[in-house]
């Protein structure tokens, strides 16, 4: 197989798929010249990711890195989050052949637009409140 | 993973055991270089001869217009610059739909100073004849249309095509590479004047194809060297190949009807199978001018080479139409060329059906494609959000 | 006829038994597309990787610098045209001696604007590599030598000529066709750049190759279509000829030092027993630099074909440096760029030994060549006329 | 085999080969661009090819046409020769391969340029005699 088991168990059951109602942060990542997208949506409680989720459009390395990306990211800082790196996913997977090394890529993406959505959020909340002292 | 079924014909197929056994005396019994001129390599010579006696008679043309090459790829390629470079510069037409071993080979012409149209197909993956007549130019001096695309199965009307290539007096080359052997061809009758077609898509040995050559059709060899294959094509024959091509060849047009209508058989219940099961899915290619093993189903809103996945790990073999290499995917330029909407075209999956294929196995890819569709569908509708 | 003796091993040998048992599978068992995704696939390509590392160990270079393609004179053409079509201009070097799938690539390129020097060599067929230095100019943009002549064996000093070219920075291409797996070759310490290898000369099936192409060096593709072996070469990939020849290859590895000294002294044993009774015979090539089982005779007065012919009759396959084809029959162009005097190299035969060749086959062919030649001298001797 | 075995056996027994002494006659043709060479020596009686005796350097058909050739111009009329087809030499080998069909050619015409040389040689007699009548 040209992928790890763990890959295709990602794949084959994906963890956390699907929308959240009224998520915290909402980020996506696409891969440029590639279809594939993922979207991830973050619940933050006291500043970690109390339940994450995800949408997905890809081929298999991608839903199983979205998945994959979902589990480390539970319970995680979000300031943490806003720094992931595509190796931590690919490592979860036990590795990407070299041309599907996109899927680790748009999903890091998408968690880390997830988690600076927040952040952002946050920042215009303190500004704004900031104003009204 | 219990169960394989091979639907990827088109791909690449099984060599026949029939046409293995008649390959295997030479290899290590009848070794001779066919050029030797002693008995060794009288031995092979005749071999060789033979092959091409049989493979011209199953082509009904003659033995001394038939070249073999390597490949479907360098059929192709020495076709159309085998013809280009004869005459020095000049127009090429072909269509948008081709492999990738003629379009690749019409752009380096015209990088070397050839002009060339890609003309375009209808929603079936249909050339209009008239398209043809439309785009010969004074200068023209090569029509390549395939005859059957490789993706959808979908087969061009040779006989038109080619009667208005020779009404022009332009030469007209037929990628054959995935009809030769699954669809009746009269090549002479559909005015060809170069054919490709390749041994391991018809269950002969890979690295073994021919190119028909039609006498007096002027070109020069690409691949220099010795004087093998009459000055056209150098290098020292691969003799258990055509052997092995050969005896393939004739099985086909012994089975090919039969065939047909087994396969095309076992094609319509899987047609039937995942339409009455699975909603948003259609079928591409042409209602009847098509070949009767290949269906290429897209899913909406479900890419491909998940499906591809889902199969493989049920130990199902099936293609993607579009395939994500090095980073970049595009839909298949096939089905785009078709009109198909991308958000339709990023999902299509060729399943090509073979001389092993089962009822059986139809019904296990039914099954299988069923709940892996949906499940991909309904926990990852990014087009729904 | 009852006895067979094979002495045209440069032409053509048998598939090794091993290698062939080796390749069967791949026929009709593991049968996928190398570039198919799913398991049928993955397996060829698995099985194509392994025959890439094996062929790369062997020649202590790295698998991606690997190219297979489907003979000796692709692998020629390709070096040479995909080294000069990707500068688009320049001056290349051979020698006088290349095998014609050289030199008639060379001459291609001659036709489209590059130039071209072909070196002499000596009455030894050994180049100079002085030659080499003088011939270099700064449009200089390949050279190509080869590594083993065919007909008469001489072993070229490649070390020292890939050390000129890495100095002047040019491509150094060596067609070690007739080399690999018979003389020992250290690619990277003779600053080799480009090799040509064939399976169906050393044990392995026709209809495969390889070109080692050093990483770095700049080249196109020359056959379009596919992105198979990294984009260099398009066409589906023949595993089962990709598997034999890597067998065939780890075979010769093992065996070669051995063999060498046994088909040496055979060698030696078909010289010395013919030049003890043969008046006016000599033996062409290299004394020391050579391989170890080409014997290239020739007999004064006596035109190779009548002795090829001769030998043929009494079941002994030997080649004729000189072929009458088409009519038109020159002598060997090697043995006349080595100053054969032409009386001489129109009686030029080939004995090329290998694996199967015992003392009792030389023994043969000794008692067989020495009242043949005597018959052919003194019945029809115009010269004495 | 390529060869018939009557070529087979002229080559490997050739009939007539080697030098005549005091010909009556001699031609010579070579195969042009090709190293091959025939030539014929014939001696006449009463017109007609009495003796025939050949050498040649060439190829295996080279030599076994010209053992024909010999066999087939013995006891013939030396008009009859100076018109000899290459044909009649194939045909005497039972065919030639198409890339050896320059044995007979060549063959044929030394023994046509034989035959000639003999009727030049008579002519020039007689021309001779006849200024002395
Ligand atoms: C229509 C068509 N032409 C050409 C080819 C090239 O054949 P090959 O890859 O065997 O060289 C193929 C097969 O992939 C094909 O389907
Ligand atoms: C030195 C050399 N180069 C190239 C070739 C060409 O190899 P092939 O005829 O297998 O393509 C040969 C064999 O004939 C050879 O001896």
């Amino acid at each position: 197989m040209r992928y790890s088991p763990t890959l295709v168990d990602h794949f084959l059951h994906p963890r956390n798929a699907g929308l959240m109602r009224e998520p915290d942060a909402v980020g996506e990542d696409e891969y440029a010249g590639c279809g594939d997208l993922a979207r991830f949506f973050l619940r933050v409680r006291e500043g970690r990711a109390a339940e994450v989720r995800f949408q997905t459009y890809g081929c298999g390395p991608t839903i199983a890195a979205a998945s994959a990306g979902s589990e480390l990211a539970a319970g995680r800082a979000v300031t943490d989050l806003a720094e992931l790196g595509a190796q931590e996913i690919e490592h979860a997977l036990e590795g990407l052949p070299e041309d599907r090394k996109h899927a680790a890529d748009v999903v890091a993406g998408a968690l880390r637009a997830a988690a600076r959505d927040y952040l952002g959020r946050r920042n215009g909340d303190r500004e704004g409140g900031a104003g009204n002292v | 993973m219990s169960r394989h079924v091979y639907l990827d014909h088109n791909a690449s197929t099984p060599v026949h055991p029939e046409a293995l056994a008649e390959m295997l005396p030479y290899f290590s019994e009848v070794y001779g270089n066919a050029s030797s001129v002693h008995a060794f390599g009288r031995e092979a010579r005749e071999a060789l001869d033979r092959g091409r006696e049989r493979i011209a008679a199953s082509l009904r043309v003659k033995p001394d217009e038939i070249v073999f090459t390597s490949g479907g790829t360098e059929s192709d390629n020495f076709a159309i610059k085998g013809v280009a470079l004869a005459r020095g510069r000049g127009h090429v037409i072909t269509t948008q739909i081709e492999h990738h071993a003629v379009l690749r080979a019409v752009e380096w012409l015209e990088t070397q100073g050839f002009t060339a149209t890609y003309l375009p197909v209808d929603s079936y993956g249909m050339l209009d004849p008239d398209e043809v007549a439309r785009a010969i130019r004074p200068d023209t001096i090569l029509i390549s249309v395939m005859g059957a695309n490789s993706e959808v199965g979908t087969v061009q009307p040779l006989a038109a095509i080619g009667a208005i290539a020779r009404a022009h007096g332009v030469p007209f080359h037929v990628d054959a590479v995935q009809t030769f052997g699954k669809v009746p061809m009269d090549v002479v009758a559909m005015g060809i004047d170069l054919l490709s077609c390749s041994g391991h898509k018809i269950y002969g040995p890979k690295g073994i194809a021919a190119l028909y050559v039609r006498k007096g059709t002027k070109m020069v060899a690409i691949q220099h060297g010795g004087e093998h294959e009459r000055r056209r094509r150098a290098g020292t024959e691969n003799v258990a190949g055509v052997v092995g091509f050969a005896r393939a060849v004739e099985i086909r047009a012994r089975d090919m009807a039969e065939e047909a209508v087994r396969v095309g058989a076992l094609r319509d219940r899987l047609w039937q199978g995942i339409r009455e099961r699975v909603p948003e899915v259609r079928l591409n290619g042409h209602p009847t001018q098509r070949l009767p093993g290949t269906a290429n189903l897209v899913y909406r809103g479900v890419e491909s080479e998940s499906i591809v996945l889902g199969l493989d790990l049920k130990g199902i073999a099936v293609s993607a139409g579009s395939a994500c290499t090095s980073g970049s995917v595009e839909p298949s330029y096939v089905l785009v060329a078709m009109g198909i909407p991308v958000e339709w075209a990023m999902g299509s999956v060729r399943h090509s059906l073979g001389r092993s294929t089962t009822a059986e196995d139809i019904d296990y890819v039914i099954e299988s494609v069923v709940p892996l569709v949906a499940r991909l569908r309904t926990s990852l509708p990014v087009g729904a959000a």
